[in-house]
C-alpha cells in the first residue's frame, strides 16, 4: 500500500496552518463587508500585497527588505517561545527579554559607542540574564515562568524607559539615530541590502535569524543537550531520576531562550530602523507575537520561519488599506483571527487523521470483501454463558 | 443457584486505533455475586468496564439492566442505574477532603447551598455499618491509599450503587487492607449488591468470587465458577499456557559487598520525624535482598536516599567500596546503579517521549548514542531499542516509536526493567517492579531479578507483596517505622511471622 | 503637461496627508492638519487622501510617502518633527513632489542629512549649514513658536490672580516642550511684575497625548493640594485635567493649539447636555494657548496650489510666531480673544495686546532654548519639576 | 490620603474582578491568558452602552444596563475561549494570547466602524461617557465613591460563598483539580468549565468597564487596558486562586498603583524625589519577591491548561 502523504505530520501542520491563514482571511473579508461593502476586496488585496503595492520591481524589493527586517526579529522572538515550549516551558518573558535587548544594545551603542557585535552580544545577555531570573525562579522557588514572566516584563519595561531617557535629546521621545550616533553599530549589510535595491536596513539580522531556526532545530531534535532539556521539561522528575540536572536543564532553557529573543531585538535596532520612544507604555507586541508565529509555524523551527515572515507580511500590509474606509487595525485584526483559529490545528490534524482512516478502513474493508470467501465463522458461540 | 442478571453486557466490541480492545465480549453479572475479571494486561478488561461506567462508547453490542436494554452515555447515566466504580487509579479529588468527594455529584443542599452535616451524618453511618474507618475532613492528599480505597467505596455506597466495579483494587494495598476489602465485599455481596472484581492475583480471585471471566488479548475465553476451578486452570485460560508460581532459583552465594548502608537517615518530607532512622545494611553480590513492610514505614524514602533522588540527612553509603552519599545521580548510574523506580509515571518514564528515547533514558549520552559533538545517534537508538523491545517483549502499537504514554501500564513496566537490567548493573534497586503486572509479566521479572542475581549482581528488592517477599529473595528486612526491625531468612519463616515483624509486633536487635 | 512650472492648476495636484504616530484623531496636530487640508480639498476640489504609517520610524514614513506618491499624489503634508529623516531621505527621490512640513526644524533635518553624508552631528544646529547636507529644493518647513503662546498663557494666568500653576504636557516632544517654557516663562514673567514670590508651577509630562485614571489621579493631587489652574497641552490630555477639575471647586484648565473653551466645555458637561450646561462648563477654560496650524497649512495649500506661488515657499524653513504688533488675532501665535476670561484690573484685552506689542518689539523675550530645563527660566516663582508620570 | 485610598480602591476593583473571573475560569481548568481582550471587550459594551442610553435615563438604571452590557459582552467574548479550548481542545495559552490581539484590534475596528458610520470625519477609536460616568458616582466629602467598588465588593462576597459553600464551587473546583473524578461522578465537565470561563468572561467584562471609566469620561480602545488583564493574573496567583487572598492581593498592587501617581500628595515621599516609574515597577518588584518566598508551597488547580478527554487516565 502507498503511503498517503496526508499522514505526514509535517505535511499536515502546512495544511492545517493554510487552512487558519485562508479562514482568518475570509472573516476578515467579511468584517470588511459589513464596515464598507464598496472597498472589502481592494483592502483585502492590499494587505495580502503588502510590497507588491508598488509598481516597480525595484520599489517592490526594497519594501520586501523592509519586511524582511522585522521578520527577523519577530523570528527569533518566536524561537525563542518555540524553544522554551518544546522544552515544556511557557515564555511569555520573551517580551520583556526582548525589551532589555533593545535596552542594553541601545545604550551601549548610543552611550558607550561600542560597534555592533559587543552591543548583540550585550543585548543577547541581557535576555539571558532575565531567562536566568525566571528560570532561577522557577527551578529554586517554584514560582510560574508564566508569572515571573508577565512580572519581568514590566519591570523591565519601565527601566528601559529609565536608561534609554539618558540616550535621547531633551525635547524628543526617541533615542538617538543610531545611523548618526553611532554608526559602527550598524549591523553590517554583507551586500544582501542591495538584493533589495539597496535597502539599507538589510543585512546580517535575516542570515543570522534564519541560522538561528537552524540551530533551534538541530539543537532541540538532533541533539544530546536537546534530548535532555525535552525530557526536562516533560517530565522533570524523571529528568532528575535519570541523572539530568534538571534545575540547570530549566535556568539553561530560559537562558538560551533570553538569548533569542534579547539578540532578536538587536536584529531590529541594529538596523538602525527602529528608535526607541522613551515613554512608551507596553512592552513591544514582537514577544507576543512571537507566541502567535511560533504556532502558526507548527511549533517547528522551520514553519516558523514562514509563519514569521507572513505575520509581518500581512501587517505591514495593513498599511495600505484605504484609511478613509477602514483602519490600520483591520490587519491586526485579520492576524489575530489567524492566531486565534491556530489554536483549532490540532483538532484540524485530528479531523484529518479520521478522515484518512476511515478512507483506508473502507479501502481494507473492499479489499477483504473482495479476496476473502464468504466468512466461516466458527467462533459463533464464544460470547454466551456456560 | 439461578439468580437473575443484574447486568449483561451482549456483544460488546469497542475498537481503538489499531486493536480491537472488546472483541465481542458478553459478560452476565448475576445480582448478589461477586463476579471476577481476570486477562493479562492489555485484555480489554479496564475498557469492557469503562464501557459499562459510560467513559467509552462501544462500537457493538447492547447493555442490559435487569434483563432490560439500557444505554450508558456516561458515567451520569451510570450513577442513575447505580452502577459504581472503584477506578484503577482512584478518581479522587486530593485537595478535597474525604467528605467533599464522597458526596461530590450528589451533594445535599438547600437552595443550591451544600448541606454538609447532613452528608456527613450519613457517611459516618455507612462508614460504621460497613467497618469501613475514614476521617471525613481529612485532605485526601494527607491520607493512606488504604483510606483513600474506602473512600472510594463509601462513595458507591453512599450512591446507594446497586452494581459494583473495582478495577485492580488491591494492587496498592497492604496484605492487612486486603483481607479486610474482601471481608467487605462480602458483605456487600451478602447485602445483595453485584460486584464485579479486576485483579491479577489469582488467590484473591478463588478466595472471594463466586464467578470468573477471563479475557485474552481483547476475546472472550470463557466464565467458571470459582468453586469448580483452581488457580492453574485460570492461569491457563489468561495466558494460554501454564504458568509457574513459584519462582524456581538455586541456592544464592552471596560474594564480596556490594552496598554497604551506614546509620543512614533520610528527613521526612511530611512530618517532622525522619522517615528513615539509623538504618544499616549490606547487599551481597550474587543475593536478593527484599525490604519488606507495610507501605509508609520509610521504604522510598529509603531508596530515594539510595538512589540520591533525595539527600540523606546522616549516615554513610558505600557502593562497590566507592562512599557514595554525596554523589550525584549520574555517577552513581556509571558507577553501576540500576533503579526501577516505585512511580513508573512520575520518575519512570518521560511518558511524552518515544519508547525508544526511554529505552535509552539511563544511556544516551554514552558515546554509542552520542557522538563526540553532541548529536544523538538515532540509527544506534532505533537498533538498540529494537533489541529490547524483542527480548523483553515490550508490547506496543507502533514499536519504538510509541509514544510512552499510549502503552498500558504493564508493558510500561516492562520497558522500565529492560532498561534497567540491561544497563548491566552492580546493584538493581527494584522498587515494586511487578505493580500492576500481570502473572506471565511478574513471571519474567522475577525471573529476570533471579538471573541477574545469578550473573553475581546485588538486588535490593522493595515490596509490599507478601508472596514476592516470601519467593524471590534470599534475605528479608523488615522495616517499621523507619527502622529495620528484623532480618529474616525466607525459607525459615513463615507469612504469619513475617506480618508480626511488618506490624511492628515483634523486633530483633539487627546485628551490625 | 503643464506650462507653469509653478503649478496655478489646481487639477494637477492631488495633496496627501502622512500622519505621524498618532492618527488624525489626536485632538492634535496630527487631526488640525488633517481637516486643514480637507477643508482646502473640498473647497478646490483637489483629490485628497490620508495616510498613515505602520510603525513609528523613519523607514515606515518614507514607505507611505513613497506608496502616496505612486498613487500619484504630488503634494505631500506632514505634520510633526519625526519627519525630519523621512524628508531628508525621499525628497531628494522625487524632485516632482512638494513636501510641506510643519513642525520640522532645521535640527531635525540636520540630524539625519549630516549622517547621510557620513559626518558625525553634535545636535546643534547653528554650528551647520543646512544646505550642504539636505537638498531642500521641493521642501517648505514651517515650525511655530509656541513658546510665545505658552508665555502668553501664562503670563495671564498669574495675571488673573493664579498663583498655584501646573503645567500637564504630552509627549516631551519639541513642540510640547517649547509651550512648557514660554508658559513657565510667562508665570514667571507676570510674577516679576506683580513682584510676587509665592507663585509655584507643577510641571509634569504624562508621556501620552490622551488621559487615563493615572493621569487623573495625578491631576487629582495637584488640585487637592492647592494647584488652581493646569495647562494641559498635548491632545486629549485634557480630558484627565479636566476630569480632576471639575471636583473641586474653582479650579481651572488652560486649553492648547486651539480655542479649546468649547471642547472643553463639553467634554465637561458630557455626550447629550444641553447648551446652557456646556456654556456654564466654559468658565473651566481660563484661555488657551493657540497656535495657527490650520491657517497656515490651508493658506500654504491655497498659496501654492491655487495661487501657484510655490517659489516663495520652497527651500525655506520657516518661524510662524508674531507677525502683527497691533492686532494679536493676526498672529500665528495667541490666546483667544473671545474666550479668555479676561478681568478688568487684572488683565483686559488692552493688557493682552500691549504684551504683544512688546513682545513683537522684542522688549519681552522670550527663549525657546529646549536643552535647558524647566527650572532654568525661573527666576521669582519656584517650578516643582515632576518628570513624566510614566 | 483620601485620593489614596480612592485610587487604591479603584484599581483594587478592577484587579479584584478581574483576578476573580480568572480565579473562576482556572478553577474549573481551564487558563485564561485572555483577559486582557475580554475586559476590552467588556468595556466596549459598556462603552457602547453608555453612548446609546438615553441621556436621561435614571442613574439606577444606567448602571444596571451598562453593568449588564459589559458582563454580556465579556461572556460572549469569553465563549471564543471556552469552545476553542473545551470543545476543541484548543492550546489555551494560544488561544489566550490570540484574544488579546484579537479583543484590542476588534474593538478598536468596532468603535472607529461605529463612530465613521455616525461622522464620516470621525476616524477615532474613541468613546465618550461623561454624562454617562456620572451615574456611577457619589461625593462623599471629597472621596468619589463609585458604586462600581460596591459591586465589586459584592461580587467578591458572593464569589466567595459561591466557591466554598455551593454545590456549583465544590463541581466547579473539581472539574480543574480532576475533572475525570469529577466526571465519574457524573458531573458534567465540559458544562462546568464552560461555566467557569463564561464567569469569567463576566467578571473580565466588567473589571473593563470600571477601568475606563475610573479616570476619564472617554476611552480610546486602541490604547487597550495597560496590562491590567495580566496584572490580574499576577493578582490571581498571588492571591492563590482564593477570593479573600485575592482582595488582599488587589489591594496591595492597586495601593501601590496609586501611590505612584499620588505620592506627590505625600511631604515625606516628595523629598525621597523617587522617579514615578520605581513606584510603577514596585508592585511587580514586591510580588516578584513575594512569589518568590512564597510559592514552594503555592499550587495553582491540578489540571489546569490541560484539555479534558474523557477517555484520558
Ligand atoms: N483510550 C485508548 N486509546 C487507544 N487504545 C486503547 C485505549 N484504551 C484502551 N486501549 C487499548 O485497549 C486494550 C485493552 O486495554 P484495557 O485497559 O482494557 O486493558 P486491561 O485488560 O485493563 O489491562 P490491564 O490488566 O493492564 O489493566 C489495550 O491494549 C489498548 O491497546
Ligand atoms: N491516551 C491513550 N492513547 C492510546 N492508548 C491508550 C491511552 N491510554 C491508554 N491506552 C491504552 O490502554 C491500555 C491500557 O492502559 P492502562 O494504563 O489502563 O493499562 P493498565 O490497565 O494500567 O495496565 P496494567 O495492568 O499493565 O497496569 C494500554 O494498552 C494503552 O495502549
Ligand atoms: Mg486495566
Ligand atoms: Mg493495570
Amino acid at each position: 500500500m502507498k503511503k498517503n502523504i496526508l499522514k505526514n505530520d509535517g505535511v499536515q501542520s502546512l495544511l492545517a496552518s493554510l487552512i487558519c491563514i485562508l479562514l482568518g482571511l475570509l472573516i476578515g473579508f467579511i468584517v470588511l463587508l459589513f464596515i464598507n461593502p464598496s472597498g472589502a476586496g481592494e483592502a483585502i488585496t492590499a494587505v495580502i500585497k503588502n510590497f507588491l503595492n508598488y509598481s516597480k520591481a525595484a520599489t517592490q524589493a526594497k519594501y520586501l527588505g523592509n519586511t524582511l527586517v522585522k521578520t527577523a526579529p519577530l523570528l527569533m522572538c518566536a524561537l525563542s517561545i518555540l524553544f522554551a515550549y518544546k522544552v515544556g516551558l511557557f515564555n511569555i518573558g520573551a517580551a520583556g527579554q526582548y525589551c532589555a535587548g533593545v535596552a542594553l544594545s541601545l545604550y551601549a551603542a548610543l552611550a558607550w559607542g561600542w560597534g555592533w557585535l559587543p552591543c548583540m552580544l550585550l543585548a543577547m545577555l541581557g535576555g539571558m540574564v532575565l531567562g536566568a531570573i525566571s528560570g532561577l525562579l522557577k527551578s529554586y522557588c517554584n514560582v510560574n515562568e508564566v508569572i515571573s514572566g508577565i512580572m519581568l516584563n514590566w519591570i523591565v519595561l519601565y527601566l528601559t524607559n529609565m536608561l534609554l531617557t539618558n540616550v535621547k535629546e531633551a525635547t524628543s521621545p526617541y533615542t538617538f539615530v543610531l545611523a548618526h550616533k553611532n554608526p559602527s553599530a550598524i549591523l553590517p549589510s554583507l551586500g544582501i541590502g542591495s538584493l533589495f535595491n539597496n535597502n539599507g536596513y538589510v543585512g546580517l539580522a535575516l542570515p543570522l535569524s534564519v541560522l538561528a531556526a537552524v540551530a533551534v532545530w538541530v539543537v532541540l531534535e538532533k541533539t544530546r543537550f536537546g534530548y535532555e532539556l525535552r525530557a526536562t521539561g516533560n517530565n522533570k522528575n524523571a529528568a532528575k531520576y535519570c541523572g539530568m540536572a534538571e534545575k540547570r536543564n530549566i535556568i539553561l532553557t530560559l537562558v538560551i531562550s533570553g538569548a533569542l529573543a534579547g539578540l532578536g531585538a538587536a536584529m531590529l535596532y541594529l538596523t538602525g530602523y527602529e528608535q526607541w520612544q522613551c515613554s512608551t507604555s507596553s512592552v513591544p507586541g514582537m514577544g507576543f507575537n512571537g507566541i502567535a508565529a511560533a504556532f502558526l509555524g507548527g511549533l517547528n523551527p522551520f514553519g516558523t520561519i514562514l509563519a514569521s515572515f507572513f505575520i509581518q507580511h500581512i501587517t505591514a500590509g495593513g498599511a495600505y488599506v484605504d484609511k478613509s474606509m477602514y483602519c490600520v487595525q483591520i490587519s491586526d485584526l485579520i492576524s489575530s483571527l489567524i492566531i486565534y483559529l491556530c489554536g483549532f490545528v490540532l483538532f484540524i490534524k485530528y479531523a484529518m487523521n479520521v478522515g484518512i482512516r476511515k478512507r483506508e478502513e473502507k479501502a481494507t474493508l473492499k479489499e477483504k470483501e473482495q479476496s476473502e470467501t464468504p466468512p466461516a465463522d466458527a467462533n459463533t458461540g464464544k460470547g454466551g454463558d456456560q | 443457584m439461578d439468580r437473575p442478571y443484574a447486568i449483561e453486557m451482549v456483544h460488546i466490541t469497542k475498537r481503538f486505533p489499531g486493536i480491537i480492545a472488546n472483541d465481542d465480549i458478553t459478560l452476565q453479572l448475576k445480582k448478589g455475586e461477586i463476579h471476577a475479571l481476570l486477562g493479562e494486561n492489555g485484555a480489554g478488561k479496564s475498557t469492557l468496564m469503562s464501557v459499562l461506567f459510560g467513559l467509552y462508547q462501544a462500537e457493538e453490542g447492547i447493555i442490559k439492566k435487569d434483563g432490560v436494554e439500557v444505554s450508558i452515555k456516561d458515567p451520569n447515566d451510570a450513577n442513575a442505574l447505580g452502577i459504581g466504580m472503584v477506578h484503577q487509579h482512584f478518581k479522587l479529588v486530593e485537595c478535597f477532603t474525604v467528605l467533599d468527594n464522597i458526596i461530590m455529584g450528589v451533594e445535599p443542599t438547600k437552595m443550591g447551598f451544600l448541606q454538609k452535616k447532613e452528608a456527613r451524618a450519613r457517611v459516618m453511618e455507612l462508614s460504621e455499618r460497613y467497618g469501613l474507618k475514614i476521617d471525613p475532613d481529612a485532605l485526601i492528599e494527607d491520607i493512606t491509599v488504604g483510606m483513600q480505597q474506602r473512600t472510594e467505596i463509601l462513595k458507591m455506597l453512599y450512591r446507594d450503587n446497586e452494581i459494583l466495579i473495582f478495577d485492580e483494587p488491591t494492587a496498592v494495598l497492604t496484605p492487612q487492607e486486603i483481607d479486610e476489602l474482601m471481608e467487605i465485599m462480602r458483605n456487600l455481596a451478602a447485602e445483595g449488591k453485584s460486584i464485579l472484581f479486576i485483579s491479577h492475583k489469582l488467590n484473591e480471585i478463588m478466595a472471594v468470587s463466586d464467578r470468573c471471566t477471563v479475557l485474552r488479548k481483547g476475546k472472550y475465553i470463557g466464565t467458571v465458577e470459582t468453586k469448580d476451578t483452581s488457580v492453574e486452570q485460570l492461569s491457563a485460560m489468561m495466558v494460554g499456557h501454564d504458568v509457574n508460581f513459584h519462582v524456581q532459583k538455586k541456592p544464592a552465594q552471596p560474594g564480596e559487598v556490594v552496598l554497604n548502608v551506614e546509620h543512614m537517615t533520610v528527613a521526612s518530607k511530611m512530618h517532622k520525624k525522619n522517615a528513615v532512622r539509623d538504618v544499616s545494611f549490606k547487599v551481597r553480590k550474587g543475593e536478593i535482598v527484599c525490604i519488606a513492610g507495610i507501605d509508609g514505614n520509610g521504604q522510598t524514602e529509603l531508596v530515594y536516599g539510595l538512589t540520591g533522588l533525595e539527600p540523606v540527612a546522616g549516615g554513610k553509603v558505600t557502593m562497590c567500596g566507592t562512599d557514595i552519599t554525596k554523589m550525584p545521580i549520574r555517577k552513581r548510574n556509571i558507577l553501576g546503579m540500576s533503579h526501577i523506580p516505585e512511580d513508573r509515571h512520575k520518575h519512570g518514564l518521560v511518558l511524552d517521549y518515544s519508547l525508544e528515547d526511554n529505552l535509552v533514558l539511563e544511556r544516551y549520552f554514552e558515546p554509542e548514542f552520542t557522538s563526540r559533538a553532541g548529536f544523538l545517534r538515532r540509527d544506534n537508538i532505533r537498533k538498540y531499542a529494537e533489541n529490547l523491545i524483542d527480548e523483553y517483549d515490550i508490547r506496543s502499537g507502533q514499536g519504538p516509536i510509541t509514544m510512552a504514554r499510549s502503552m498500558s501500564g504493564g508493558n510500561q513496566q516492562k520497558a522500565i526493567v529492560a532498561r534497567e537490567i540491561d544497563k548491566d548493573p552492580e546493584l538493581l534497586v527494584a522498587v515494586q517492579p511487578t505493580r500492576g503486572l500481570d502473572v506471565g509479566a511478574i513471571e519474567n521479572v522475577h525471573k529476570e531479578l533471579v538471573a541477574q542475581r545469578d550473573a553475581g549482581k546485588a538486588v535490593l528488592l522493595v515490596s509490599l507483596e507478601l508472596d514476592e517477599v516470601m519467593d524471590v529473595p534470599d534475605r528479608i528486612l523488615v522495616m517499621y517505622e523507619g527502622e529495620i526491625v528484623g532480618e529474616l531468612d525466607p525459607k525459615a519463616t513463615t507469612q504469619e511471622e513475617l506480618g508480626l515483624y511488618m506490624a511492628g509486633a515483634k523486633r530483633d536487635e539487627v546485628k551490625e | 503637461g503643464n506650462k507653469d512650472d509653478n503649478g496655478g492648476k489646481t487639477g494637477d495636484y492631488k495633496v496627501a496627508m502622512i500622519t505621524d504616530y498618532g492618527d488624525i484623531t489626536d485632538q492634535s496636530f496630527n487631526q488640525t492638519t488633517y481637516e486643514a487640508c480637507k477643508a482646502f480639498a473640498e473647497k478646490n476640489k483637489v483629490p485628497f487622501e490620508y495616510f498613515k504609517p505602520n510603525g513609528d520610524n523613519t523607514a515606515d514614513r518614507v514607505a507611505m510617502i513613497e506608496n502616496a506618491i505612486e498613487k500619484g499624489y504630488n503634494v505631500i503634508v506632514m505634520p510633526g518633527y519625526a519627519f525630519g529623516g523621512a524628508i531628508v531621505e525621499a525628497a531628494p527621490q522625487f524632485p516632482d513632489v512638494k513636501f510641506i512640513a510643519l513642525d520640522v526644524a532645521k535640527g531635525d533635518l540636520l540630524e539625519a542629512g549630516v549622517a547621510a553624508k557620513g559626518e558625525k552631528y553634535d545636535y546643534t544646529p547653528d554650528n551647520w549649514d543646512l544646505s550642504k547636507y539636505v537638498d531642500m529644493s521641493n521642501v517648505y518647513c514651517a515650525i511655530y513658536s509656541e513658546e510665545l503662546c505658552g508665555y502668553m498663557a501664562g503670563y495671564a494666568a498669574v495675571k488673573l490672580g493664579y498663583k498655584n500653576l501646573g503645567f500637564l504636557g504630552g509627549m516631551a516632544v519639541p513642540a510640547v516642550v517649547r509651550y512648557g517654557y514660554g508658559f513657565v516663562q510667562g508665570v514667571n514673567a507676570a510674577a516679576a511684575d506683580m513682584s510676587l514670590t509665592d507663585v509655584k508651577v507643577n510641571y509634569v509630562y504624562g508621556g501620552k497625548f490622551s488621559g487615563d485614571a493615572d493621569i487623573t489621579a495625578v491631576m487629582d493631587t495637584w488640585y487637592n493640594n492647592g494647584t488652581e489652574v493646569v495647562f494641559a497641552c498635548g491632545g486629549g490630555i485634557f480630558t484627565s485635567a479636566v476630569d480632576a477639575a471639575k471636583k473641586v471647586n474653582g479650579a481651572k484648565v488652560i486649553g492648547v493649539d486651539v480655542d479649546q473653551a468649547g471642547v472643553i466645555a463639553s467634554y465637561a458637561a458630557g455626550e447629550g447636555a444641553d447648551q446652557a450646561t456646556i456654556d456654564g462648563y466654559k468658565a473651566l477654560t481660563v484661555t488657551s494657548a493657540m497656535k495657527g496650524l490650520y491657517p497656515a497649512t490651508f493658506d500654504t495649500l491655497t498659496d501654492v496650489i491655487v495661487n501657484g506661488k510655490w517659489d516663495n515657499y520652497k527651500g525655506k524653513i520657516v518661524t510662524l510666531g508674531l507677525v502683527s504688533a497691533d492686532d494679536p488675532t493676526l498672529n500665528y501665535v495667541q490666546i483667544p480673544m473671545e474666550s479668555t476670561q479676561w478681568k478688568d484690573g487684572a488683565f483686559t484685552k488692552d493688557d493682552y495686546k500691549t504684551m504683544v506689542k512688546a513682545m513683537f518689539d522684542g522688549t519681552v523675550k522670550v527663549s525657546n532654548d529646549t536643552s535647558k530645563a524647566a527650572k532654568d527660566f525661573a527666576t521669582v516663582i519656584t517650578v516643582d519639576d515632576q518628570g513624566q508620570i510614566k | 490620603m483620601v485620593l489614596l485610598l480612592q485610587y487604591t480602591l479603584t484599581f483594587a476593583s478592577v484587579l479584584i474582578l478581574v483576578a476573580l473571573g480568572g480565579c473562576f475560569s482556572e478553577h474549573s481548568g481551564v487558563i485564561n491568558l485572555g483577559l486582557e481582550g475580554v475586559m476590552i471587550m467588556g468595556a466596549l459594551g459598556g462603552a457602547l452602552a453608555m453612548r446609546y442610553m438615553p441621556t436621561n435615563s435614571t442613574p439606577i438604571a444606567m448602571l444596571l444596563v451598562v453593568l449588564l452590557a459589559a458582563a454580556l459582552v465579556g461572556l460572549i467574548y469569553s465563549s471564543l475561549l471556552a469552545v476553542a479550548c473545551i470543545n476543541f481542545k484548543a492550546d489555551q495559552t494560544i488561544v489566550g494570547t490570540a484574544l488579546n490581539m484579537l479583543g484590542l484590534a476588534g474593538a478598536t475596528v468596532i468603535v472607529k466602524a461605529i463612530n465613521t458610520a455616525a461622522n464620516p470625519d470621525d476616524v477615532s477609536s474613541t468613546i465618550q461617557f461623561a454624562g454617562a460616568k456620572r451615574s456611577f458616582l457619589v461625593n462623599i466629602g471629597s472621596f468619589e465613591f463609585s458604586w462600581f467598588m460596591l459591586v465589586t465588593l459584592i461580587l467578591l462576597i458572593v464569589s466567595y460563598v459561591l466557591l466554598y459553600k455551593t454545590r456549583f464551587g465544590l463541581r466547579l473546583m473539581a472539574c480543574g483539580e480532576h475533572p475525570q473524578a469529577a466526571n465519574s461522578v457524573g458531573i458534567s465537565v465540559y458544562k462546568m468549565r464552560w461555566a467557569g470561563v463564561l464567569i469569567s468572561g463576566v467578571l473580565g467584562g466588567l473589571g473593563g468597564i470600571v477601568f475606563i471609566t475610573a479616570g476619564v469620561s472617554e476611552w480610546r480602545f486602541e490604547y487597550g487596558v495597560a496590562g491590567f488583564g495580566f496584572l490580574s493574573l499576577a493578582v490571581m496567583i498571588f492571591g492563590q486562586w482564593k477570593p479573600t487572598r485575592i482582595a488582599l492581593a488587589a489591594l496591595l498592587f492597586g495601593m501601590f498603583r496609586a501611590l505612584s501617581n499620588v505620592y506627590t500628595g505625600f511631604d515625606f515621599l516628595r523629598v525621597l524625589n523617587i522617579p514615578s516609574q520605581v513606584y510603577n515597577m514596585m508592585p511587580y518588584i514586591i510580588s516578584l519577591v513575594v512569589l518568590a518566598f512564597t510559592s514552594k508551597k503555592s499550587r495553582a488547580p491540578k489540571a489546569e491548561g490541560i484539555p479534558y478527554d474523557k477517555g484520558q487516565r
